[in-house]
């Protein structure tokens, strides 16, 4: 049995390296095509790297032509020659560098009736996990819009594409969280694959330049689930944003203590923020402190830590000895079950927990926490629980679960809203003219069955002014619903159960 | 709340000591800087979660796994890369163990997806050992205890027999060495599979208590790379007394000062040692 | 004889930079903005990394430290205009300034330590300053400062719509940085330089100070270091400290050098050339996959590279050149023979 | 010119080197001689600077140099080479020297010339443009004397430039260095082989476990019953006062 493990752990990476390879299966083929015209062109390097164009058939014989001219030569010179070592050496010079001409040459097919978007999220990196969800959300709405989906309760989910008969094409990039790549290939989006539009970009720091790029280019760049509050207080034209901002959270969350203050005679005052340092964690955490002064709440603690932390003991560790009632928590993924771990062996809990979009709204936390995860709060777009208030979600959920095995978060779900509405706004302006996409954009309020409260409305600055969340509470592994009051389901459990009382 | 706080930070300081007496041990033989140092330890911790999460293995008996995995991660890492790239200037290895981190770090995320992933309900799972008002949380207890008695061992290997012995002295001098008929191909391909060896341990028991997922490895390196150069380029205790005083440090300073500057108190300290001590704590 | 070499290498330069010149009229590169992208990273990255290979190859102390130059140069122009809402030009020589009294701030302690104590010490240096500037309220701490909408112009150092004159503004750093490189290394700076590199006891002995002559060539490869910053972040309309002062962007620059070729003249450009296209088009063609194919097969070649040349490019072409003297030296000797 | 003064270096308890004061007279060359860890390196790194003598004073030209760094002190024109050599290997042969010929021309052009004319004078002109490290080591030792040689020196300091190097090497450098005294160079030499220094020295100083015991001319030193006991075994020293007997006659 122990041993079994060995085969398995063999098989795996044996099945790894197949599949590796046959994703680049695509690339050999192209390679033998390109391989030999490069050999000959590699002093025309970067000209090759512009798109030549060797569609036309007497190109191609053209350069087999010389390719075969040249290969002559080669074996001429490997026939003298008696250093195979060093052709060895030279030739995998060689072959790395037209590793990269092939793959610049590469050309994208045409078709007729589609209108391409791009998106722009971090698919490696440190926030791999939350850009893959987005990437598969925008694709499961993409599929409801192509195809014919008559069951699926959503706008255009009945009829194949748009506009008559157009089909969206998705092209993705990765900015692999990095702002500088963010606004390159954007940049590139935009000119080389012609996209029509972006979808994008997770990072608020990413979502900065690259809605730039868009700005300039007077072309209309959706965001789904970026949550700093400035991106919309930039006064772009032409950037929407669909979810609720750190800012609108940071008042909710603050709506909360008053309520279980005023109903429920909680007694809470102090509030802790832990938060990664970065540019999500810090703004979560500015808006955070703004809302707390605002409404007479005192900030008795200030966390931030660096993301990818090895522990966190010490971050907890003062978070104890401050001892706030309320912690407002943005820590994503791996330092959220570390963060909640580490206050399990300290043995300490606040009163409540308010968690911003984060780990807190990962499906798969309870599988990963446990009984750990429970009595956390936050706010919450959009959860499976949620299924009476959102019907049309189930459908293009099961499409979405199908390629990454987890149910949607309030994260990805903003993305795949992005892409219904531009596709709702296209289909309704009966034109691809940027403009005219963009004043429908602002002129209407939007049905779309996969937000929270059923509609999206935009304000000047591009912000979704119909964006709202609800506070949920994880019970028995379960996000239930505790405020607003009027859509609550379930009753607070207030304070949080100790960890020895589990 | 003081002794509370050293003593958790001392308890992270023995994981860092295992992590980085591999390292040491590379790097004071071979003068190679290993890069994919962090991605290691983060493929012992998929091993060994993987062991758990399939084959309910727990971390305590799956350690010898992924000890074993990274094992021979190191010996095809040298027999493959670092062999090669002796010839050139000392620089190229870290170049091509800077590829090997990237490759490893996204085959990871290829094979295994970006999600964490974490143990749940192993033996160890939340349990503590109440001392007074200090709270002994048992894995880290455990994971330190392990990696004291590893460290000690591969010390006492080094220090106490002839295959020790030999490793000292290929890490002198090499060609001496072999001038002495000591096989130093051997002991190279050695030193590299024992020190995947010590961060396979590591791995393996860190997911008892750590999420797993392909960026783990990334601050672990960095500042098992401080631990080494700390403590001195090939000295086990120097390293694993660096360790335990960055542990410390880092905790002491992320209370006491402020979370965001505990790592800058580490490098910081790190700094000030070596201005004082050039060749670090042990240096030879 | 040396000096036809000579004539010969500065033909070869010349001919390579009307090269460079040219290259934004040839239609294709015109008409792509994303070769643009390439063609100037390509330059940014060279000359960056002759910056570093001023410290790191000729004068042999690797530092990785080199992103922290990098970063207070990028933040120099950043202040100045999101900040002050002036003209980028006095922030960058402000930057750079700092960036040199910093850079001889540190290093002159870390001058003590020895090959890899060094290099540590700078992971150190960059990991400390990317965490202060991640706090540093005036700096706008991990926010990062978000350019504003500017007027086009060199004035503003800024455009939109085309990357002419950003490639333009590449090339005149890389033409500077690659000219004082090729002064210093033909002049007895460079030769000091080397000297330190490979003794510095002998270095001492013959009335070197080596000390000295450690901290110019650092004082200098910050200076122009900060200047590829200023640039960066001119370009990108954004800084922040993981963009550019991190150990990835340190990496980076020693990268491309030691696949060029470290201390030699032409090592960084053929470094860039060869990493940034590799870097830029892998995650162009995979990097859509998701799932970090474009970076598996990055690190796989750099591997492949590392392990079947470890001199890098310049040591396939220095190997190159010998098999051709051989050859020659050949000829002329059976032409000896029949004489 | 050179004035060591009553100078000890002491590492420790260990001590290296107890009051040893001798001088350098311009225009001769002194021989440093005495047996395996008698000090005689240790000594020569207490002149150039490498070391800080634990007391003592040494002056150069009537400069006090005890506290220079050793570069100061080759700018002042003591130069000196290593019992090991420490050629820059990975530039060539020419490079090398020119390194030394740049202390005193900041000029290239002219800095290239007086590489040439050293190059010449060290019978290394065939291997110019080799690569230092490639050298066998008899050669990167002239190497090193080029080097040194093109700084320009007034006082030359060799340490054990002959160690190791064949019968004619050694004739070879002997020769080198007797034309370069003439051509004014002052020579402090350390010194195991002793065919090489007693022909060519003018002075010779005896250094025993740190203690100099003899100063003289080389004839004197060779028939100095301490010298011979401590230094050269009783054998040679009857076989040297043959020689020299021989010689008289």
């Amino acid at each position: 049995m122990k041993y079994g493990c060995f085969v398995i752990l063999l098989f795996q990476i044996i099945k790894s390296c197949i599949n590796i390879f046959f994703s680049l299966k695509e690339l050999f083929y192209l390679s033998y095509l390109i391989l030999p015209i490069s050999t000959v062109t590699i002093l025309n390097y970067y000209l090759i790297s512009a798109n030549f164009k060797l569609k036309t058939e007497g190109g191609v014989r053209k350069y087999y032509k010389s390719f075969y001219l040249s290969l002559e030569n080669i074996l001429i010179f490997l026939r003298r020659k008696t250093e195979v070592n060093f052709c060895k050496k030279i030739s995998v010079i060689v072959l790395t560098v037209l590793l990269a001409v092939t793959v610049a040459s590469g050309a994208a097919f045409a078709q007729e009736k589609v209108i391409k978007i791009g998106t722009l999220f971090p698919l490696t990196g440190s926030v791999a996990l939350a850009g893959t969800r987005c990437k598969a959300a925008v694709e499961a709405a993409v599929e409801v819009i192509n195809n014919a989906h008559p069951e699926i309760q959503v706008p255009l989910a009945g009829q194949e594409g748009i506009l008559d008969g157009y089909k969206i094409v998705l092209v993705h990039a990765d900015h692999q969280g990095k702002a500088d790549i963010a606004k390159a290939e954007a940049e590139r989006l935009f000119n080389q694959e012609k996209v029509y539009s972006i979808i994008g970009c997770y990072n608020s720091a990413c979502t900065a330049p690259a809605s730039l790029v868009a700005e300039r280019e007077g072309k209309i760049f959706m965001c789904g689930c970026s949550s700093s509050a400035a991106l919309t207080e930039r006064g772009l034209e032409y950037f929407f944003r669909m979810a609720p901002t750190d800012q609108t959270e940071s008042l909710e969350f603050c709506e909360v203590m008053e309520w279980m203050n005023e109903a429920k005679g909680a007694n809470v005052q102090t509030i802790g923020i832990i938060y990664e340092n970065t540019e999500f964690g810090k703004h979560a955490a500015d808006e955070g402190k703004a809302a707390a002064a605002a409404a007479g709440f005192e900030v008795v603690a200030d966390v931030p830590f660096s993301p990818g932390a090895t522990n966190m003991n010490s971050e907890v560790q003062t978070l104890k000895a401050k001892n706030p009632d309320v912690v407002f928590g943005a820590c994503l993924g791996g330092d959220y079950t570390l963060w909640v771990r580490t206050m399990k062996q300290m043995d300490w809990l606040p009163k409540m927990c308010l968690n911003y979009c984060t780990g807190y709204q990962d499906p798969v936390i309870t599988q990963q926490l446990g009984d750990d995860a429970n009595y956390f709060m936050g706010g919450t777009g959009y959860a499976p629980e949620f299924a009476e208030l959102m019907p049309a979600v189930a459908a293009v959920e099961k499409i979405y679960e199908d390629m990454v095995d987890v149910p949607f978060d309030s994260d990805s779900i903003q993305e795949a809203v992005a892409v219904l509405i531009l596709a709702q706004a296209i289909e309704k302006a009966g034109t691809l003219d940027y403009d005219a996409v963009r004043d429908t954009l602002y002129a209407n309020e939007w049905d779309s069955p996969l937000s929270m409260g059923g509609k999206v409305a935009f304000v000047p600055g591009g912000q979704n002014s119909k964006a709202m969340s609800m506070i949920t509470q994880l019970q028995g592994g379960e996000y239930k619903r505790v405020y607003p009051v009027d859509l609550a389901t379930d009753e607070v459990v207030f304070p949080m159960i100790p960890w020895n009382e589990r | 709340m003081f002794f509370q706080i050293a003593i958790d930070g001392l308890l992270t300081g023995m994981v860092y000591a295992l992590v980085a007496s591999g390292l040491s041990l590379i790097w004071g033989v071979m003068d190679v800087l290993n890069f994919a140092h962090g991605e290691f330890l983060m493929l012992g911790m998929y091993v060994s979660y993987w062991l758990g999460f399939l084959m309910n293995l727990d971390p305590l008996i799956s350690w010898i796994a992924s000890g074993v995995f990274c094992f021979l991660l190191g010996v095809l890492t040298y027999k493959l890369i670092i062999q090669h790239t002796l010839s050139g200037p000392s620089l190229s290895a870290l170049l091509a163990t800077f590829g090997l981190s990237m490759m490893l770090k996204n085959i990871a995320l290829n094979r295994f997806s970006p999600n964490f992933r974490i143990l749940t309900g192993t033996l160890l799972d939340g349990k503590r050992i109440f001392l007074g008002n200090i709270v002994l949380p048992l894995p880290q207890l455990i994971t330190s205890i392990f990696a004291l008695v590893v460290v000690f061992i591969i010390y006492y290997i080094i220090k106490r027999t002839r295959l020790g012995w030999a490793i000292q002295a290929t890490a002198m001098d090499k060609s001496a060495a072999e001038l002495m008929g000591i096989n130093t191909e051997k002991i190279f391909l050695l030193v590299f599979g024992l020190g995947g060896l010590c961060v396979g341990i590591a791995g393996g028991l860190l997911p008892s208590y750590l999420a797993v997922h392909p960026e783990v490895g990334g601050l672990f390196s960095l500042i098992a790379f401080v631990c080494v150069a700390m403590g001195g380029f090939g000295s086990i205790p120097g390293a694993l007394l660096a360790a335990l005083l960055i542990g410390l440090v880092e905790a002491l300073s992320g209370f006491y000062i402020a979370p965001v500057f505990k790592y800058v108190a580490v490098f910081g300290l790190y700094l000030l040692i070596v201005m004082v001590r050039p060749k670090g704590l042990f240096g030879w | 004889m040396i000096k036809e070499d000579r004539k010969k290498q500065d033909l070869f330069w010349y001919v390579l930079v009307a090269i460079l010149i040219l290259i934004p009229f040839i239609p294709r590169v015109a008409a792509n903005s994303f070769t643009q992208h390439v063609f100037i990273l390509i330059l940014l990255y060279a000359s960056m990394s002759q910056a570093w290979n001023i410290i790191g190859g000729y004068c042999g102390q690797v530092s990785f430290g080199h992103s922290v130059f990098f970063g207070i140069g990028a933040y120099g122009a950043g202040m100045a205009i999101v900040k002050y809402g002036i003209v980028p030009w006095p922030g960058i020589v402000i930057g750079s300034l700092i960036a040199t009294v910093v850079a001889v701030a540190i290093s002159y302690p870390c001058f003590k330590l020895k090959g890899h104590y060094f290099a540590i010490a700078t992971f150190a240096i960059v990991e400390i300053f990317n965490r202060l500037f991640m706090v540093w309220y005036w700096l706008n701490g991990a926010l990062g400062l978000d350019y504003p909408m500017l007027k086009v112009g060199w004035k503003n150092f800024v455009w939109y719509k085309t990357k002419i004159p950003y490639y333009y503004g590449a090339l005149i750093l890389f033409v500077i940085i690659f000219g004082i490189v090729r002064f210093i290394e033909r002049n007895r700076f460079g030769y000091y330089l080397k000297a330190v590199r490979e003794d510095q006891e002998t270095a001492e002995a013959v009335g070197i100070n080596s000390a000295f002559i450690k901290l110019a060539a650092m004082a200098l490869s910050a200076f122009l270091a900060s200047f590829c910053g200023a640039f960066f972040v001119q370009y990108n309309f954004r800084v922040e400290p993981p963009m550019v002062m991190s150990l990835h962007v340190s990496m980076l620059f020693v990268l491309v050098t030691i696949l060029g070729g470290v201390g030699t003249f032409f090592g960084p450009l053929l470094g860039a050339m060869i990493l940034i296209p590799l870097q830029e088009y892998t995650r162009v063609y995979w990097g859509g996959l998701g799932s970090g194919v474009d970076l598996i097969l990055f690190g796989f070649l750099i591997i492949l590279i590392m392990v079947r040349q470890p001199k890098g490019i310049m040591g396939l072409i220095n190997e190159f050149q010998n098999y051709r003297n051989r050859k020659r030296r050949r000829i002329i000797s059976t032409e000896a023979e029949i004489n | 010119m050179l004035e060591v003064c009553e100078v000890s270096k002491k590492f420790g308890s260990l001590v290296a080197n107890n009051k040893i004061s001798f001088n350098v007279e311009e225009g001769s060359i002194v021989g440093l001689i005495g047996p395996n860890g008698a000090g005689k390196t240790t000594l020569f790194n207490c002149i150039t600077g490498m070391y800080r003598p634990t007391s003592g004073r040494v002056s150069f030209q009537g400069i006090d140099i005890t506290n220079l760094p050793p570069y100061k002190v080759a700018r002042l024109g003591a130069v000196r080479t290593f019992q090991i050599v420490h050629s820059l290997k990975e530039m060539s042969v020419f490079d090398n020297v020119l390194i030394g010929a740049y202390l005193r021309e900041k000029n290239t052009e002219k800095a290239r010339e007086l590489t040439e004319q050293c190059i010449e004078i060290c019978y290394l002109k065939k291997l110019r443009d080799n690569r230092a490290g490639d050298l066998a080591i008899g050669l990167q030792k002239r190497l090193e004397l080029a080097r040194a040689l093109a700084t320009n020196p007034k006082l030359l300091m060799l340490d054990e430039c002959m160690a190791g190097l064949t019968s004619t090497e050694v004739n070879e450098s002997v020769n080198l260095i007797k034309s370069l005294r003439d051509k004014g160079i002052t020579f402090l030499i350390v010194e195991h082989i002793m065919e090489a220094v007693m022909p060519i020295a003018d002075k010779v100083v005896v250094l025993n476990g740190g203690v100099k015991i003899a100063e003289d001319s080389p004839e004197a030193v060779v028939q100095d019953n301490r010298v011979i006991e401590a230094y050269l075994g009783q054998k040679y020293g009857k076989k040297c006062q043959l020689n020299s007997k021989e010689r008289g006659k």
